[in-house]
């Protein structure tokens, strides 16, 4: 494949097959350090799917993916990520949303953000009974850094509230959110706007341009409302059946034939 | 209108006062003797008109009473009475005063335990109290980890076997050399701990991935095996004569008569329940009781957040093994004599019970649990040989009404104050 | 006579109110919409009006019989069928026997084979993943045989919780046509919910606006999309 | 000791009467009841009744303690019990210091009375050894038997009696070609009789219970094996032949004397259907006994007093359904041992 | 070979007992996901009642064969009967409870049936008398197979048959079905919950009282306890065999049969629990969701 720019994610020749079914058939594609992508195509396209083989839920039938956290051009070598465990996979700098929100419901917004933070702390079980100074403070700095990661996505004011009790808009921020705690050099979002009416898709549109412009975080992103892809994103990939159809910038996009026949429709 | 509602609900009960009669009829009415290979069945007609008219009227009571347990938490809770009976108790405690006068009072009572009860209520505190810590324990596993452990007895007979062997073949030598065997104790009370939490993490590492009752299983199935090999291997372990005489510990060299030696075991128990206490209540209160709450909630949201499953698992799992080991050698040298029917599947079904009894994940709830259900059999005695059926009776009704368990977890939230907003504090929370 | 008629309707969730003192009411034969904001109470409408969540006071009449206190199953064997919010699908059940869940109440073998084929053609999607367990389908596939598994009870009324959230364009558009002809051809009576209040109210005879639990406007669909308040709202315009 | 308040005499009776176990210590409550009862009506011991105090142990270390204590605290003179081994060991330590006889109608692990470290502990049964001795010895010499297979149930009853049956026999020059424990309680036994069945043995020794015993003398006989079965007094329990009827023809079982044709011990079983409607459990005798003999030392002590009382035991003989018995220094009964028995037509017949 | 055949065959015989008890118990626990520990003790009391209707219309002068017939009958309604009832009233209250609630709840349940048999009957083991018939054509074969075992083999094949097809194929097999996997959602495609409820028990412990009748009679005893041991047994093989699956639960249960007969014909009987477990234990590291479990893996 051949890269066009300071590459950070790199996906070669990716096969995914689930019984007789090839969910994803011989995808390649990159994501550019600092852009915001995005990832369309029918349902059952296999957009998630691609998700799930990155952040390391599935381990994909064939093909590699690879992450530079600096871009290819830095001279970074590219690291092999696909088969590892999810963790590990975030740990190194991919962070993601569901698809379904999976928040932890019984929690408080600020705890939910917190477990973000989890791998910013150190405090192990000694120091979990011990309770030292240092323990302390560093209890009480992820508090505060929470507390401006939810300020950022404009979810301070519910900031003790359990998470289940959220509107679904503030719901699906609060993921990114917890998202966005693990220091992730690049945010995969699965169909961030679902079940938004369209101010709350308009907010959330200027939320992500935030995230990227501010924090430097490259985002890629599957969404099914069309107003948001067009807006927000710089590149775009067409999945149909597992195989990539098109890609190219929104406006190539829109025009593509087989794109309007396969997806867009009109 | 109201008359007539209880008419119907009275020809209902009675109704179900008849089901029973005839469903109680063979084991109730009917009694079967074998004599020469023939049953021979006498009937006691006697019981039918008890069995009708009890279960009449248990069953327009239950009817009432499940209702209500219904629409009780339709109420909003601040207009309930419990609540504001809550309420004003919690205002009075917190006062700084009356908290701490509660806490001297609670600790002196604890403390004088022994000279007001006797003996016997003293043994059966230790009894009581050693579950206690089994209960704060499995709670890190199944209340905080959420993780169905069916084998907890395991940890606790490795606690008690350490101490046991201990004694069989260290005492010796310990004897020869005049140290007081006394002494073996306290060797053995760490040494349990550790060993018990390395069988943990051991018994662990393979069936981590493994979900839900799954993990029941298998932990059953270890728990099981632990009891066979001890129950078989006779000339290590004693097989099922187990290991007798072992030495209460040690006081300042003084032999102590059995009277002394329960006071003195009673105050060691309640140091090592006020520990457990502490550091249950330290972890759950850290990032890693953070993390455990959130791996309860959904794992793989959890997972996608950077944390790692299998090791947070292990650490339960070892945590949990480790107060086992403490309380398996208390057992030891409260009864001086442990073999493997202590160590049974009933055992760790107990312990379960007790914490869900309480309020899983709740630690007052691991403590009211244990309490109670060692408490009530004990205490249930007079009721001769109605006491386990009672006992069962009791269990229901408590899971029915309070199926939270009767001191459900309120868990401390990290909250954020925002009044101070930048130079934030952290606060103690609802 | 209105087929649904919800009068006055309160439901709580323990101690917390959702829905205060609620009226709709749901002509034969009519599209009716009910949209709100994220948390307003559309779900809990729906849920009440099915008796998964009981309302404490009010009634609710079908066919002008009060089925407030009725058990759920039965509710539905007088002809309400939901498409629940979350879709709901039964993971470990195959498309094919998803399908025939949704008719589980009928006995016509014929019919519901029938309906099965002209399901499949309205959505190929399906057919290709007939024998797939449920829980596996991508979720756009999981909208789709939820609506379809409805659509296989042949209901009088169809009960729609945003339907359209999850699919592509292409689809989104395709729905609304199957739920107008479905109205049209079947006679079908529906009450739609929907974030996407725009298609909605575009094809509904008549609307609902929910607000924190309680009606806020009730007006026919054409009044409703050039009302000023209504398009600020929830139509971002 | 206890036993002052003057109204009444207390003894306890501990034992399994819940759980698993119940069927081995509910009889005993059932004989202590009786003669209790008897004495009463009859006046009591020198003036006073007597008042029995039952506690339940479950068989369990742990829960023995506690009833033991709570014994202890309601000033009992004595103790009928506990029924296994184990419990009554971890019992014994808190009425060996609180001087509290106690007569156990089945515990019969031997260190119990040999290891002198229990002056204050009696047994109207006889130690594991003996009984164990005397079945090897019949094996051995009266049935000639070569090679032998010990089968036991993991108890530490049934255990202890196969390991030294297995020594004695071993001594003796007999084979013990498979020594093995098998589940108490489980449905089938199929598997380890046909491991007999391969071990080619003239002989199979059990040590355990009746319910595992009936079952497995009826999958050998199925299987075609007609070797000799030599059990314990476990099976020497008339509900063993009730419950495997006609495979239980030619068992041997060691156990206690003969003592059916003891008046004293038809009239005790009588009683017990008489007033419990059914025929009496395991060890019931042996708890009837106990009971008459503890409640005989009182009387010939004249008071409750414990060095009384238990030189009492030691010297006095009584009339019991086992026969005249008395105890020896150790704590062992005199006057009462065991025979080999057969099922023969249905009945336990003493092999002379 | 001959002794490795004999012991495979009491494997097998020892299989199809768990799997009579194991049959009931992961239907229940397929639908409800409750580890229902009264079970066994259902199974205990269909094993009593068909005794004591056994005894009283002997001794009115039956001939074996209606004794037989009525006793089973009564002992399979009367179980029946204590399903339905236990469920509703220990489950039922706990239905959208958390999980462990329940689980308490029938450890409740199976301590009270329990001491109410003791109390009620008697604690001590009953001689249980065996009206099944002896089959002749295998009476050259009693060295390896018994009349009882065979007819309880043939039994389990029957209810394993009987159940797949109910489960898979029946509309209250679907209902059942739909329960199990979100109860709200069957409610609202017509599935009446507290039926199928219902019926799973009434089913499975009419299920328990012929496993009761044919293993009571091939042990040729009885007593209060022997549910307990066999339950816990039955959940093992269950869970082995994945949760939920009918034919699951009979292969679990000959897994152990084999196991634990092979484990005591070559090795030791004194681990002949071990050897089942280890196997489990092995069998669940490789296979987390049982032999014939579905993957319960959630999509994300
Ligand atoms: N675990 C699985 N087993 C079998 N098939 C699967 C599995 N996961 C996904 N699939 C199939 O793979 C295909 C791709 O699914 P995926 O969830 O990636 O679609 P998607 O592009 O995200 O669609 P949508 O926009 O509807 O969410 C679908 O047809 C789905 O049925
Ligand atoms: N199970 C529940 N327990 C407690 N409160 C609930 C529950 N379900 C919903 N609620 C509350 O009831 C209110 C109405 O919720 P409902 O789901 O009906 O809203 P909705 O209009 O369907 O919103 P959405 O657009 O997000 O689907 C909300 O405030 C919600 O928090
Ligand atoms: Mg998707
Ligand atoms: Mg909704």
């Amino acid at each position: 494949m051949n890269i066009d720019g300071n590459a950070i994610l790199v996906i070669e020749n990716l096969s995914m097959v689930f019984g007789g079914l090839r969910a994803i058939d011989t995808v390649s594609m990159y994501i550019k350090k600092g852009e915001i992508a995005a990832l369309i195509g029918p349902n059952g396209a296999g957009k998630t799917t691609i998700f799930n083989c990155i952040t390391g839920v599935y381990t994909p039938t064939e093909g590699t993916i690879s992450i530079s956290r600096n871009g290819t051009a830095s001279g970074e070598k590219l690291h092999k990520i696909e088969g590892l465990k999810p963790n590990v996979i975030n740990q190194m700098g991919l962070a993601r949303t569901f698809q379904n929100i999976r928040l932890f419901n019984k929690m408080s917004v600020l705890e939910n953000v917190m477990i973000g933070r989890h791998n910013s702390l150190k405090a192990g079980i000694v120091h979990a009974i011990l309770r030292d100074s240092h323990t302390k403070e560093e209890e009480q700095r992820v508090i505060e850094e929470s507390y401006e990661i939810l300020k950022k996505l404009n979810l301070h004011m519910y900031v003790n509230e359990m998470a289940c009790n959220l509107p679904y808009g503030a719901q699906r921020r609060l993921e990114i959110a917890r998202a966005l705690a693990t220091d992730p050099f690049l945010l995969l979002l699965d169909e961030p706007v679902a079940g938004m009416n369209p101010q709350e898709t308009k907010e959330l549109e200027e939320t992500i341009n935030i995230i990227r412009d501010q924090e430097k975080v490259t985002i890629l992103l599957i969404e099914h409302d069309m107003s948001l892809v067009m807006n927000v994103s710089e590149r775009i990939y067409v999945l149909d059946y597992g195989r990539l159809i098109a890609e190219g910038s929104p406006l190539e996009i829109k025009g593509n034939s087989e794109v309007i026949k396969a997806y867009l429709g009109e | 209108m109201k008359s007539r509602t209880l008419f119907s609900e009275l020809v209902k009960a009675m109704g179900n006062g008849l089901w029973f009669l005839i469903l109680l009829f063979p084991l109730m009415i009917m009694k079967v003797s074998v004599v020469g290979g023939k049953a021979l069945i006498t009937f006691r007609w006697g019981f039918a008109p008890v069995v009708f008219i009890v279960s009449t009227i248990l069953s327009f009571l239950w009817k009432r009473a499940l209702m209500w347990n219904e629409h009780r938490q339709d109420k909003i809770p601040s207009e309930t009475l419990s609540y504001k009976v809550k309420s004003v108790l919690q205002g009075y405690f917190k006062n700084p005063v009356i908290k701490k006068l509660s806490t001297l009072i609670l600790l002196v009572f604890v403390v004088s335990f022994p000279f007001l009860f006797g003996m016997y209520h003293t043994n059966v505190m230790i009894t009581a109290f050693i579950y206690v810590i089994l209960a704060l324990g499995l709670n890190i596993v199944v209340g905080l980890g959420g993780l169905l452990n069916l084998g907890y007895a395991a940890f606790f007979a490795v606690g008690a076997y350490t101490y046991g062997f201990l004694w069989k073949y260290a005492g010796p030598s310990f004897i020869s050399a005049g140290i007081d065997t006394g002494w073996l104790f306290w060797i053995a009370l760490p040494l349990a701990g550790i060993i018990a939490t390395i069988f943990g993490i051991l018994l662990s590492l393979p069936v981590l991935r493994l979900r839900g009752d799954y993990l029941a299983i298998i932990t059953l199935a270890f728990g099981e095996i632990v009891r066979m090999v001890l129950q078989n291997s006779g000339q290590i372990t004693g097989g099922a004569t187990g290991i007798s005489l072992i030495p209460r510990p040690w006081f300042f060299g003084m032999k102590l008569a059995p009277k002394q030696a329960a006071v003195y075991i009673y105050y060691i128990v309640v140091v090592l329940v006020i520990f457990t206490i502490y550091v249950v209540r330290r972890i759950e209160d850290s990032r890693v009781g953070r993390a455990l709450e959130a791996m309860r909630e959904d794992e793989i949201a959890c997972q996608a957040m950077g944390i790692d499953l299998v090791r947070n698992k292990l650490i339960t799992f070892a945590l949990g093994a480790f107060f086992a080991g403490i309380a398996g050698v208390v057992l030891a040298a409260q009864t001086t004599y442990i073999n493997p029917d202590s160590f049974t599947l009933w055992e760790s079904i107990m312990v379960l019970m007790a914490i869900v009894i309480g309020g899983t994940g709740s630690i007052p709830g691991a403590i009211g649990g244990a309490m109670l259900l060692k408490l009530l059999p004990e205490y249930f005695r007079p009721l001769a040989q109605y006491r386990m059926l009672i006992y069962g009776v009791a269990m229901i009704l408590v899971i029915i009404f309070k199926s939270d368990g009767l001191l459900p977890r309120h868990r401390k939230q990290y909250t954020f104050d925002e009044k101070l907003d930048s130079n934030a504090s952290a606060g103690a929370g609802k | 006579m209105a087929v649904m008629e919800i009068k006055n309707i309160s439901t709580f969730y323990g101690n917390i109110q959702a829905l205060h003192d609620i009226s709709i009411s749901v002509e034969e034969g009519e599209i009716v919409t009910l949209i709100g904001a994220n948390g307003a109470g559309k779900t809990t409408t729906l849920m009440s009006i099915c008796g998964i969540t009981p309302v404490r006071s009010g009634e609710i009449y079908l066919d002008g019989k009060n089925i407030t206190k009725i058990s759920p199953h039965k509710i539905v064997e007088m002809g309400v069928s939901q498409v629940p919010e979350g879709r709901r699908i039964f993971p470990q059940l195959t498309v094919a026997e998803n399908l025939d869940m949704g008719a589980f109440l009928r006995n016509d073998k014929d019919g519901i084979k029938q309906d099965m084929e002209e399901v499949f053609f309205l959505f190929p999607r399906l057919a290709e993943r007939r024998n797939q367990a449920g829980g596996t389908l991508s979720g756009g596939e999981q909208q789709m045989l939820a609506i379809s598994r409805a659509l296989m009870a042949r209901p009088r009324i169809l009960l729609l919780d945003e339907p359209s959230l999850g699919l592509a364009p292409l689809i989104v558009q395709h729905i609304f046509e199957i739920i107008k002809k479905i109205n049209e051809e079947r006679k079908t009576t529906i009450f739609l919910v929907e974030q996407n209040a725009n298609m909605a109210l575009k094809i509904a005879h008549k609307g609902y606006v929910l607000q924190n639990g309680s009606i806020k406007i009730t007006d026919t669909a054409e009044n409703l999309l050039s009302n000023e308040e209504v398009r600020k709202a929830y139509l971002g315009l | 000791s206890g036993g002052q308040d003057a109204g009444t005499i207390k003894i306890g009776v501990a034992g399994a009467h819940s759980g698993d176990l119940a069927s081995y210590g509910l009889p005993s409550v059932n004989a202590a009841k009786l003669v209790v009862e008897s004495i009463n009506a009859k006046g009591g011991i020198n003036g006073r009744k007597i008042e029995l105090v039952i506690e339940d142990d479950q068989c369990k270390p742990e829960l023995a303690t506690n009833a033991a204590s709570k014994l202890v605290s309601n000033n009992v003179v004595a103790v009928i019990g506990h029924i296994c081994s184990g419990a009554t060991k971890s019992a014994l330590g808190i009425y060996k210091d609180s001087k509290i006889i106690t007569i156990s109608p089945s515990a019969t692990n031997p260190p119990l009375t040999q290891s002198g470290e229990y002056p204050n502990f009696f047994r109207t049964i006889a130690p594991d050894d003996a009984q164990a001795k005397l079945a090897a010895n019949f094996l051995a010499k009266t049935l000639k038997l070569k090679t032998i297979a010990v089968l036991h149930d993991k108890g530490d009853y049934g255990k202890g009696f196969a390991e030294l049956v297995k020594q004695f026999a071993e001594a003796q020059g007999v084979t013990v070609a498979l020594f093995e424990g098998v589940n108490p309680g489980a449905p089938d036994y199929s598997a380890v009789v046909n491991k007999i069945g391969n071990a080619k043995v003239d002989g199979v020794v059990w040590g355990g219970y009746h319910p595992e015993a009936s079952k497995l003398v009826q999958q050998m006989k199925d299987k075609g094996m007609n070797i000799p079965f030599i059990s314990d007094d476990g099976v020497k329990d008339n509900t063993f032949i009730e419950v495997a009827g006609k495979y239980a023809e030619g068992v041997y079982a060691t156990g206690p004397m003969d003592t059916t044709s003891n008046p004293l011990a038809i009239q005790a079983a009588e009683e017990h259907k008489k007033k419990f409607g059914e025929e009496p459990g395991a060890f019931f005798l042996n708890a009837y006994a106990a009971t008459l003999a503890i409640t005989n030392a009182i009387a010939k002590a004249g008071s409750a007093d414990y060095d009384k009382v238990s030189a009492a035991l030691r010297s006095e003989y009584v009339d019991t359904p086992l026969g005249k018995i008395s105890f020896d220094q150790k704590g062992d009964v005199i006057g009462f041992g065991f025979s080999v028995f057969q099922v023969k037509n249905g009945k336990y017949v003493e092999l002379k | 070979m001959d002794y490795f055949f004999k012991l495979f065959l009491s494997g097998t015989a020892k299989g199809s007992i768990y799997a009579l008890i194991a049959l009931g118990y992961t239907m229940v626990y397929g639908i409800i996901q409750l580890i229902n520990f009264a079970h066994g003790e259902v199974y205990m009391i269909g094993g009593f009642t068909a005794l004591i209707f056994g005894g009283f219309f002997y001794t009115m002068g039956m001939s074996v064969w209606m004794v037989l017939l009525l006793s089973v009958i009564l002992a399979v309604l009367f179980s029946a009967a204590f399903g339905f009832t236990i469920e509703r009233i220990a489950y039922r209250p706990l239905r959208n409870k958390p999980r462990l609630s329940a689980l308490i709840s029938a450890i409740g349940m199976s301590m009270i049936l329990q001491n109410f048999v003791l109390l009620a009957q008697t604690e001590k083991y009953l001689s249980y008398p065996s009206y099944l018939p002896e089959i002749a054509f295998l009476q050259p074969f009693r060295q390896y197979i018994n009349s009882t075992q065979f007819i309880i083999l043939i039994v389990t094949a029957l209810i394993m048959v009987f159940l797949t097809v109910l489960i898979k194929y029946t509309r209250i097999g679907k209902a059942m079905r739909a329960t199990a996997q979100d109860k709200d959602m069957a409610q609202l495609v017509g599935v009446n919950i507290n039926q199928v409820i219902s019926i799973t028990f009434i089913i499975g412990s009419a299920l328990a009282a012929v496993g009761g009748v044919l293993i009571c009679s091939y042990m040729g005893q009885i007593n209060y306890y022997i549910g307990f041991v066999a339950g816990i047994k039955a959940f093992v093989a269950a869970v082995l065999g994945g949760i939920g699956s009918i034919p699951g639960a009979v292969l679990g249960s000959f897994i152990l049969g084999w196991t634990e007969s092979l484990g005591t014909g070559y090795i030791s009987s004194d681990y002949e629990d071990a050897f089942a477990f280890i196997i489990l234990i092995l069998i669940l590291v490789l296979k987390p969701d049982g032999i014939l479990g579905k993957n319960q893996k959630q999509k994300v």
